[in-house]
């Protein structure tokens, strides 16, 4: 089981003009991800970029090669040239990413038939939930988040801020696995214009006071019974919270909940060097002490975090 | 055969790869990727007496073929490194550095008394490396390892309460590196590590602040590897101790120009986080160049460098 | 409109963007790329009293995101820069620095004298930059640069003896280099240079022999960017004079980060070689940099960094 | 007339194991390179590699593009893109090269496609023979002397020396365009087992003891007469030579022809990081005074040099 591995790059294709969505193939055995770990991805084949990225995982599937019979040619591809690699599995993985600064510039530019070094899966992902839940997602934050929606399926309500409705990305996937969708934008151009975690708060205090209604744009991407059942609505209130996105959304968010006695993981982003727990370049201040973010976190309970 | 063992005052290393202080966190972190027993030695992360929060976020920066860090020298403590981290480094076969720092002369002694103490009670350390690109609390906050006079004061000082081998690291910002070695010579050490990361800024210019939230952080990484393989030539020559090279190597062959250039020894740091392999790497691929080059001994590649 | 005019002691600059002595031939040479009437200024490569043959090849080396020079500072002598190079510069409308350099305190006054004499007999040089990155053969041959005592008296003696504008281009190979700043600052300074390329080796590992013919050479480009922007800001920190920042500038969001440091104005090196266009380009992205953040005078954002 | 354009990379493609050509575009004027100028190419897009390298120029075609209705998919597509470029013409560049060092490696992973910064072309050609001439190859040297031979059909004595049949890259078009080819390899693979600088010299012996016996491994590989004319044989011995290859065999070759009175040209290499005569990173020593390889040369009479 490798956790350190150097795989193809089978695809790296636009989703729209922001994100790109990359697939790696590694014909070996790995260890299974979790919705909310993450991976460390090379992002060129040079000194420049230096330092591997953080991507969360988006995807994976594990075959197990002596089973199948349908092995794409890649695959093939790579069994001879790596002979002596554990072939009992074969793996892919998924990443969703946006274009920042150079590194994820060099991922962009890699091609299918690229060799790609991997790191992974690091640090802890989100903890199982016990029944329906909420997810914030904030922009790509929803990379995080989404596998964790489908592996709880019509479990979620889903608030889904983002800048623009372009932004928005993997909003239909989002929307069908989750129970109900909440959408806001910056400009308006999608849902209510504003902050996701105003509309967070609204939902938490309408069903803490009883009342279903929900002066949100909720987008009814399902056929499903969108007014809220009413035995259900004092349980949205405590109802656990799952948070993927920007460091602002995350601290506004943690005003949200504070003092509600609900339980409300994130996941934190930093930036790291080694990505195993080793360089500190990650920490985050918690209330019981530094925190690596790569190897307590990423996810940590938003009330341990000292903001 | 190809030996590529070598000696650094009484420690025998299987080979010639160490890991650098602050790179390989207290080894358990790296466990999993590297077999520990293949490596020279582990240098684990800076440790002082007390344990230390180190610098806010955001610590670390890419550069080019570089990265600036302002940790902060965070770490547990020498008690916790002791009692929590020491039991798992003492199942492996590699000898132990212990790198510690302080902020006074006392402090570098009561640190390094307290790690011979407990090597000396039930083992597990064996040779200690002095960071002293730290400030000098007492003498207005000069580092001590910039200022000849205080670097002799306390490389002095531990030598003489310190019974374990004495590495000291030096750092790159002076003047005369050459001449910064020969003091710690003078003084006790027993090797010199060159060279500790250079300091550097990235500035973030929408925000107009520096990136770092310390201002300035420590430069390594590729970048600075022609920095680090002049400065180690430097100090080969001004010194009889051992020196262990390290700055910016990434493979063997960066590797191998510090050894040509006259170390005995190689630290390996932001390769690790690149290649969390690469300590092991680069010793498979020093044995390989010497055996593509007929040689059988390391020591006749060790300061081989013919310059004019 | 957006001012990115800066003053450099009595010389005025249309923008910050200068050429690094050196890296820019006489200026003629790059003529055929850049508008030459479009750079804040021309540095011209160092001059000397006598030609000079400089080392032997190789002189030049890539390394990780930077290149080691070892030219030797060759040169075709003060005299031949006048009658040769100096018509062709006279032509634009673009203040002339001359670079210069000496083995011995009296060689630096000789050629700080004769580029003055030429510039009141026919005008054409606006300024002197001291490149005091040299050894003192007088005294053991101890770099100028890196010896407060002996900078303090070369830039005395040529500030006596010179009527142009001095500045002196301090040598990043010191402990402190904002103390150094000082000295010259002390010294008549009337601005300084940050930084010279930082003393560098690489070992061809098969050869065992330094790449460079002349052993070491100096390190410039992206990768020493970190440590170039550090310096600039100790510097602006140390003095009142300004301060010109380079190392390693290959894009306006570069240059802008010595700016926000405190550098009065820029000098691009290595960039010019990998793009010929690059002053320009870089002048013309501070620009852009100013009108997208709202700003309207460059000196708004000179030394505008917030550290803590 | 551009001489700094980012072109457009149209093919990469390798001749064989160790040596790949690179085609490229740009529609635009450029100025008409001459056999033995070189260009400074971009590596990579990062800062790692950093500098540009300096290939000789292996062949080019310029067309004026409003005669011209054959115009690829590429130039259409770059003519959209960069409008405010003169399209006055367009022009193809091909380089020869073999993969060395990071730069080269870099290279050599462009795509057609992908963009390329070039400086060039740059520097002194070869001097226009009179008549017939020799020229001497080492290696990759072929890249430099190839487009001269062309220019200059049926009228070279052709040398070609490299270390195996396999780097004798472009054999088959260089003995088209030579009157006449002889060959070594250093392992004896193909052509004369030894040093093509020891035919030459037998070659100039003989022919100025008008002697017409060259015992060497004549590569006949156009249908020519390969006994020498006789009349021509005292000829031989003073025609011009041009050369390029690694030093050692620009060394040896001055001294094969020193003291003959002949003129020999070689195109020299030294590290370069501008290419445009300002780092003075490329100086060689010759007889009068120091020159840059990039500027004064890279072909220089050989015997100027100060070896
Ligand atoms: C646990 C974790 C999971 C992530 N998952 C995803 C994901 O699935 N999809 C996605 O698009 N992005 C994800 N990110 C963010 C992604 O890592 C950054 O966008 C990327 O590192 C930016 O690199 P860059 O060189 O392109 O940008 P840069 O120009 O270097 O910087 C842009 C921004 O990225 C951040 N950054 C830069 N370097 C690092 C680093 N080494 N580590 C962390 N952050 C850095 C900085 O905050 C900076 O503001 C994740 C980050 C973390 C910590
Ligand atoms: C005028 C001229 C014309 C050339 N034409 C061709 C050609 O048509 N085809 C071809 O394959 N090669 C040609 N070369 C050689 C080519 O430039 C080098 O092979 C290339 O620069 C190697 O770069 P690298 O990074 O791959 O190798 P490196 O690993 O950097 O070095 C390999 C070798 O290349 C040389 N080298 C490295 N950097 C430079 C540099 N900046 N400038 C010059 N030499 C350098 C060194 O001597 C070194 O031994 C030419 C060189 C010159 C000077
Ligand atoms: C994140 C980080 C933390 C470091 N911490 C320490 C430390 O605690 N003590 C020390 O002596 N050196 C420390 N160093 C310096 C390294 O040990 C090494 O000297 C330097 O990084 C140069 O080597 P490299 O370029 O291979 O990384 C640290 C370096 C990095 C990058
Ligand atoms: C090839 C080369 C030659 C140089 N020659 C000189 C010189 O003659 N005088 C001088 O003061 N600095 C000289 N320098 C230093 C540069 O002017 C500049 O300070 C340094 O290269 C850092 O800037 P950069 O990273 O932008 O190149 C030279 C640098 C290079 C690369
Ligand atoms: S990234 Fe290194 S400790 Fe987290
Ligand atoms: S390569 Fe710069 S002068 Fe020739």
């Amino acid at each position: 089981m490798y956790r350190y591995f150097k795989a193809a790059v089978t695809g790296n294709s636009p989703v729209n003009r922001f994100f790109k969505l990359l697939s790696i193939y590694f014909p070996g055995e790995i260890i299974t991800p979790e919705p909310g770990q993450f991976y460390m991805l090379q992002t060129g084949h040079t000194y420049d970029p230096l330092l591997k990225r953080p991507f969360s995982v988006f995807s994976h599937e594990c075959s197990n090669a002596k089973d199948s019979n349908e092995s794409s040619v890649t695959s093939n591809e790579l069994k001879t040239k790596d002979k002596d690699l554990s072939l009992s599995s074969e793996s892919s993985l998924q990443f969703l990413y946006r274009v920042r600064g150079k590194g994820t510039l060099g991922l962009a530019q890699m091609k299918a038939g690229d060799s790609i070094q991997v790191i992974g899966p690091m640090g802890n992902g989100y903890p199982a939930p016990e029944g329906d839940f909420i997810a914030v997602a904030g922009g790509i934050g929803i990379a995080s988040l989404l596998p964790f929606l489908e592996k709880h399926r019509n479990r979620a309500y889903l608030f889904y801020g983002a800048q623009s409705r372009e932004e928005l990305v993997m909003l239909e996937k989002a929307g069908n696995a989750a129970r109900e969708t909440f959408i806001t934008t910056d400009d308006g151009s999608e849902g209510r214009k504003g902050l996701i975690t105003d509309v967070v708060k609204e939902f938490l205090n309408n069903s803490e006071k009883g009342s279903d209604k929900l002066s949100v744009i909720s987008d009814k991407l399902k056929d499903k019974d969108s007014s809220l059942d009413s035995s259900l609505i004092t349980h949205h209130s405590s109802l656990p919270l799952y948070a993927c996105g920007p460091a602002p959304m995350l601290k506004a968010l943690a005003e949200v909940v504070k003092g509600r006695g609900v339980k409300c993981y994130a996941s934190l982003e930093e930036h790291m060097a080694c990505g195993v727990g080793a360089c500190l370049g990650c920490v985050v201040k918690t209330h019981s002490g530094q925190k690596r973010v790569c190897k307590e976190g990423p996810v940590f309970d938003i009330g341990e975090i000292a903001w | 055969m190809v030996n590529i063992s070598v000696d650094i005052a009484s420690l025998k290393l299987k080979n010639p790869v160490m890991t650098a202080s602050g790179t390989f966190g207290y080894g358990e972190e790296y466990s999993e990727f590297v077999d520990l027993n293949r490596l020279g030695a582990i240098v684990v992360k800076g440790l002082s007496l007390l344990p230390k929060e180190g610098n806010p976020t955001p610590r670390i920066v890419e550069t080019p073929a570089g990265m600036l860090n302002a940790i902060g020298l965070q770490n547990i403590g020498i008690k916790a490194f002791i009692n929590e981290k020491l039991p798992f480094l003492r199942q492996f076969d590699t000898p132990v550095i212990a790198n510690f720092f302080g902020d006074s002369i006392d402090e570098y002694v009561r640190a390094a008394v307290e790690l011979c103490n407990a090597s000396a009670a039930s083992g597990g350390i064996h040779a200690l490396e002095m960071n002293i690109s730290c400030p000098n609390k007492q003498a207005g906050w000069i580092v001590f390892g910039t200022d000849p006079k205080t670097m002799e004061q306390v490389v002095t000082a531990v030598r003489k309460a310190a019974n374990l081998p004495l590495i000291v690291k030096l750092s790159p910002n002076v003047t005369d590196i050459g001449f910064m070695a020969k003091v710690a010579e003078n003084s006790g050490a027993d090797a010199v590590s060159v060279i500790n990361t250079i300091t550097g800024m990235a500035v973030d210019i929408r925000r107009r602040r520096p990136v770092l939230a310390n201002n300035t952080g420590g430069l390594s990484g590729p970048a600075i590897r022609p920095i680090a393989v002049r400065m180690v030539w430097e100090v080969c020559k001004a010194v009889k101790i051992p020196v262990i090279g390290m700055g910016g190597i990434m493979t063997a062959n960066d590797a191998l120009e510090f050894l040509i250039a006259g170390a005995r020894a190689v630290a390996v740091g932001t390769a690790s986080f690149t290649n969390p392999q690469a300590t092991v790497e680069i010793a498979e691929g020093i044995e390989r160049f010497m055996a593509e080059e007929g040689l059988s001994d390391i020591n006749e590649l060790i300061g081989s460098l013919k310059s004019i």
